[in-house]
């Protein structure tokens, strides 16, 4: 089959760059083998350089020394670690984030609970009685068996949160609980003084398990003043 | 934990200097010598520079016109 | 001991006309010899192609419909979504591609299949090996780790095969006829050796006698990430690298770009597994050695970005007419834009951002699918019909695959890219509560992004299902050709 | 370009070179630690995990738990894994020793479980959440794995652990719904991801 001659001439090809100029106009016309080769766009070699320059930089400042223990790259290699300053943390946000966190897993993100298994934190003669002392010590080491809260019974184990949260974490989601705009609630706010305090009196009651409704009621509302 | 040091600066010097050397054996055994040439090769000497070997099949199986 | 092939300047003196007809000649036996071998292959890979396609359904729709197909135990999302990884990487992609480098490297090596027995067995183990490590990540016997999730029983047979084919690759460019060796050859070359000498490795590192704790990670991205960049990524190039010169009929813009591009793909490809675990429990210098690699992956992305582009200056009319140019070019423009993201999803700053989010996800299929799956569209679109000399049904149903495919990849990757990045921003702002039915939270922040994915999906399907009825028609046509007398038909290429 | 050995010369030493920086370095400095003895409570750390726990690991694993759960704390100011209480400090290879394979994991469909165990105690909880987990969180988007548990008829009296379900979820009358050894086993598994031993390297 002979080459196609009534292909016009193509004047697609772009303006060689040092390409041999191979007739692709006239195919009788044979291609010179040519000694040279076409340069590398000479931008495209500037380009890689800077890249491999950035390459070494980049690793040598970020790769901690090379340390097999060293997990953040801007230890070691440099001094100045991201030192991000612990701002000011407003306990009411604190709260809110930890409750969504923890908490609003059983008594739900709303506070309303579950009828019939986790009750409801919500306008509950619990959470809005005028002392924190009790509810420090359900956030402490848990509630179980029989309680009555809204008028509806509830009877399951809580999960402590003694070892978990420290006494900052649950003085946050207390205070947050205790004084939820939505909810309409505005009992008084926690300190975390209060809660250590209450967390070293009550030390030798967290290995007998949780609280029970009677014990609570034992407690005043209002933790007495040492 | 010398024995890494021992790899990492042996593979940083010689990697480079084996991937220098064979290219330097490349270009004098004409590896680079004519490329334009094994761009051609995939060419059959008589398909025409320029012209479409690929297109849509016609919308029948019967009128198979063949295009220029 | 090869046959000299005719060189261009020859061939134009009047005296040679016998040699284009033996070139001719020449170009029909290879095609006859690679018929039953590669058409075994490309038939066997469309059906897991449509097999991963359910899958990948089914897996959408859990997303954002959970209770969907809820009850039961081997359809649960945790093993439907690696089943629609393996059916697609293994039995899809790697099997297309190896059919996709079977035909060329006897194209390019100007020699016909020299043992198809050996091409045939791997088919047949290949896809024996896929159907039982998919059956066992359906029962449950997944290894657990992304990418290698085939129980230990399925990988020796798949592992057989590999080899199969890379000794045969090795085997026909030792008796190539044609001295010049083509970019396309250096990349499956590169593809062949790399990618069974990988696998058996990571056999090694992580199943028989695995590495302990982390280094399992280690080896397990390494792996990941050059099965995309030394096995997959070099096919896609080779036949891009052949099809866009060989259908516009002009020659690579600069045959030393595509040197310079295959060199560094190789230097820096390999290293760049770990920025998959980048702010994880690894030693800092580990996750920058990844993070510059991938940076320097810029470099053979542009020379190849560049090289395919100034070979196509001039001629991007021709896309309206050609189905394999199309396909081709939205591979190789798909390449770019993956290899761009990638790098960018690489960096600390952003990867801080879109690490554990779907943008993750949107980058792993403009990759797979956007770049490599069509390249094999476009590839089968011109192998087939030059393998059994029989035309393609019908001009409609692949413009509806084209366009059904390439609507249905954007529509996959640009919401759900978007839709990442809101993800991690909501996830790193501790304030935005993870889950919340009602107030705008991380989880239903990210539901809509889900939903146009599981609609992509169907475009996708409806792209695939045409390409599948295109393809039983073409060998329902060719069973009927076979019983007609032979007749010399034109050479439908002309 | 003609020649074939220096192609394969360097197709090997380009794959021979990221093996050695990314596989053979981290085996040396990182593939031989110890469990390390803990000054306060005096054992070592990471222990190995109880024989339930650990077939409720093999669970985690054959139902593709990290294709939406990871299980890597990444460090303050980098992510809010500590700020969203993920965890009380980040994560490092030592945690990893005795997981074959390692589920670091790759999405964050689902929240972070390195620290579940610590975040969330109740065992009771966990088997509610994986039978339905629409029950205890509604909006979740979780696959639900009611095969991990059995519907039973009620025998003398309910048994311990059958599942405290109401409404729409309650199996009809006379049945409950107990989850099955594997049920227990994820359970006991999630209630032992503990990600809080104060380690040197984790500062």
């Amino acid at each position: 089959m002979k080459p196609d001659s009534s292909q016009p001439a193509s004047p697609g090809l772009p303006p060689p760059t040092g390409v041999a100029d191979f007739a692709c106009n006239d195919p009788r016309e044979p291609i010179e083998p040519t000694e040279d080769y076409p340069s590398l766009p000479l931008w495209l070699v500037t380009f890689a350089g800077a890249l491999m320059f950035w390459g070494g930089i980049y690793l040598q400042r970020y790769s901690g020394g090379y340390a097999a223990t060293t997990y953040d790259e801007n230890a070691l290699g440099s001094g100045l670690a991201k030192t991000n300053a612990v701002a000011q943390i407003d306990p009411y946000a604190l709260g809110r984030r930890l409750f969504a966190d923890t908490c609003a897993k059983c008594h739900q993100p709303d506070g309303q609970g579950v009828p019939g298994q986790y009750p409801p934190l919500v306008n509950s003669e619990w959470v809005l009685a005028s002392g924190p002392a009790r509810m420090i010590r359900i956030v402490l080491d848990a509630l179980q068996g029989p309680v009555k809260v809204k008028g509806s019974d509830f009877n399951n184990t809580m999960t402590p949160w003694r070892d978990t949260l420290t006494d900052q974490q649950i003085a946050a989601i207390v205070t947050y609980v205790r004084t939820q705009k939505d909810w309409g609630h505005n009992a008084s706010p926690v300190t975390a003084g209060e809660v250590a305090q209450i967390r070293a009196k009550t030390r030798n009651h967290s290995p007998a398990g949780p609280w029970t409704v009677s014990e609570l009621l034992a407690i005043p509302e209002h933790e007495p003043q040492p | 934990m010398i024995i890494i040091w021992i790899i990492f600066v042996s593979s940083v010097v010689v990697l480079p200097a084996t991937a220098l050397l064979a290219l330097r054996w490349t270009a004098r055994h004409g590896g680079f010598d004519d490329l334009q040439k094994t761009a051609l090769s995939i060419f059959d000497e008589e398909e025409p520079v320029g012209r479409m070997t690929d297109r849509f099949p016609a919308s029948t199986a019967n009128e198979k016109k063949p295009r220029s | 001991m090869n046959a000299s092939s005719p060189s261009i300047l020859r061939a134009l003196s009047p005296a040679d006309t016998e040699d284009e007809s033996q070139s001719r000649a020449l170009l029909a036996e290879v095609d006859a010899s690679c018929r039953w071998p590669v058409m075994l292959l490309f038939s066997f890979s469309l059906v897991w192609l449509l097999i991963g396609t359910v899958f990948a359904l089914v897996a959408s729709w859990k997303m954002h419909a959970p209770d969907f197909l809820g009850g039961i135990s081997w359809l649960t999302f945790g093993r439907v979504r690696p089943a629609h990884l393996n059916a697609m990487v293994y039995g899809f992609a790697s099997q297309a591609g190896v059919g996709v480098t079977l035909w060329l490297m006897c194209r390019l090596c100007r020699t016909p299949l020299i043992c198809g027995w050996m091409a045939a067995l791997a088919g047949v183990f290949w896809n024996l090996g896929v159907a039982i490590g998919i059956a066992g990540i359906l029962a449950g016997h997944s290894t657990g780790m992304e990418w290698l999730e085939f129980p230990p029983y399925a990988t020796p047979i798949l592992f057989a095969a590999f080899a199969l084919i890379a000794i045969w690759g090795i085997i026909t460019f030792r008796y190539r006829r044609e001295p010049h060796l083509y970019i396309s050859q250096f990349y499956l070359l590169g593809a062949l050796l790399w990618f069974p000498w990988l696998y058996s490795m990571t056999q090694v590192l992580l199943v028989m006698d695995p590495v302990r704790g982390v280094v399992q990670a280690a080896v397990n991205w390494w792996f990941a990430h050059n099965v995309l960049g030394l096995w997959l990524t070099p096919i896609g190039l080779a036949a891009i690298y052949y099809f866009i010169p060989k259908v516009i009929g002009r020659p690579v813009h600069s045959y030393y770009l595509s040197l310079l591009g295959f060199w560094s793909l190789a230097l820096f490809y390999n290293w760049n597994g770990m920025h998959h675990l980048v702010g994880g429990p690894l030693p800092a210098w580990l996750i920058t050695v990844s993070i510059v690699a991938s940076v320097m992956m810029t470099i053979p992305v542009l020379t190849v970005g560049l090289n395919h582009h100034l070979t196509m200056w001039g001629n991007f009319h021709r896309l309206k007419d050609s189905p394999v140019l199309r396909f081709m070019v939205f591979g190789g423009m798909s390449y770019t834009v993956a290899s761009l993201h990638g790098v960018l999803l690489a960096l600390r700053s952003v990867s801080e951002v879109t690490h554990f989010t779907h943008s993750t996800i949107a980058h792993a299929h403009i990759g797979m699918y956007a770049f490599f799956a069509m390249v094999m569209f476009g590839s089968i679109y011109y192998i087939v019909p030059r393998l059994i000399q029989v035309e393609w049904p019908s001009a409609r149903l692949i413009r509806l695959h084209f366009w059904a495919a390439a609507l249905g990849i954007l529509l996959y990757v640009v919401p759900l890219a978007f839709g990442g990045v809101m993800q991690g921003l909501a996830m790193n702002n501790p304030d935005v509560p993870f889950l919340d039915p009602v107030k705008h939270s991380v989880v239903t922040l990210t539901l809509p992004y889900l939903k146009t994915r599981s609609l992509s999906g169907i475009l996708l399907g409806i792209g695939h299902l045409a390409f599948a009825v295109s393809f039983i028609w073409i060998l329902i046509r060719w069973m009927n050709a076979g019983r007609r007398p032979k007749t010399s038909t034109a050479d439908p290429s002309v | 370009m003609k020649y074939g050995p220096l192609i394969f010369f360097g197709i090997f030493l380009t794959l021979a070179a990221s093996w050695c920086g990314l596989v053979l370095m981290p085996q040396i400095q990182i593939g031989r630690q110890g469990a390390v003895r803990i000054e306060e409570t005096g054992e070592f750390y990471p222990a190995a995990r109880s024989g339930v726990a650990q077939q409720g690991f093999e669970i985690y694993r054959a139902n593709g738990c990290i294709y939406c759960h990871s299980q890597q704390v990444r460090m303050e100011g980098f992510g809010a894994d500590i700020l969203r209480n993920w965890g009380q400090r980040r994560t490092v290879a030592r945690d990893y020793l005795n997981d074959k394979p390692v589920m670091l994991g790759t999405m964050r469909t689902g929240p972070d479980l390195a620290n579940i165990g610590v975040r969330q105690t109740s065992a009771e909880w966990h088997a509610t959440h994986l039978y339905n987990p629409r029950i205890p969180s509604k909006g979740s988007i979780m696959p639900p794995f009611p095969f991990l548990f059995e519907k039973r008829k009620i025998g003398s009296h309910p048994s311990a652990d059958a599942l405290k379900l109401s409404g729409e979820f309650a199996p009809e009358p006379g049945y409950e719904i107990v989850p099955k050894p594997e049920g227990k086993a994820l359970v006991q598994y999630l209630l032992s991801l503990k990600a809080n031993t104060p380690l040197p390297e984790a500062k």
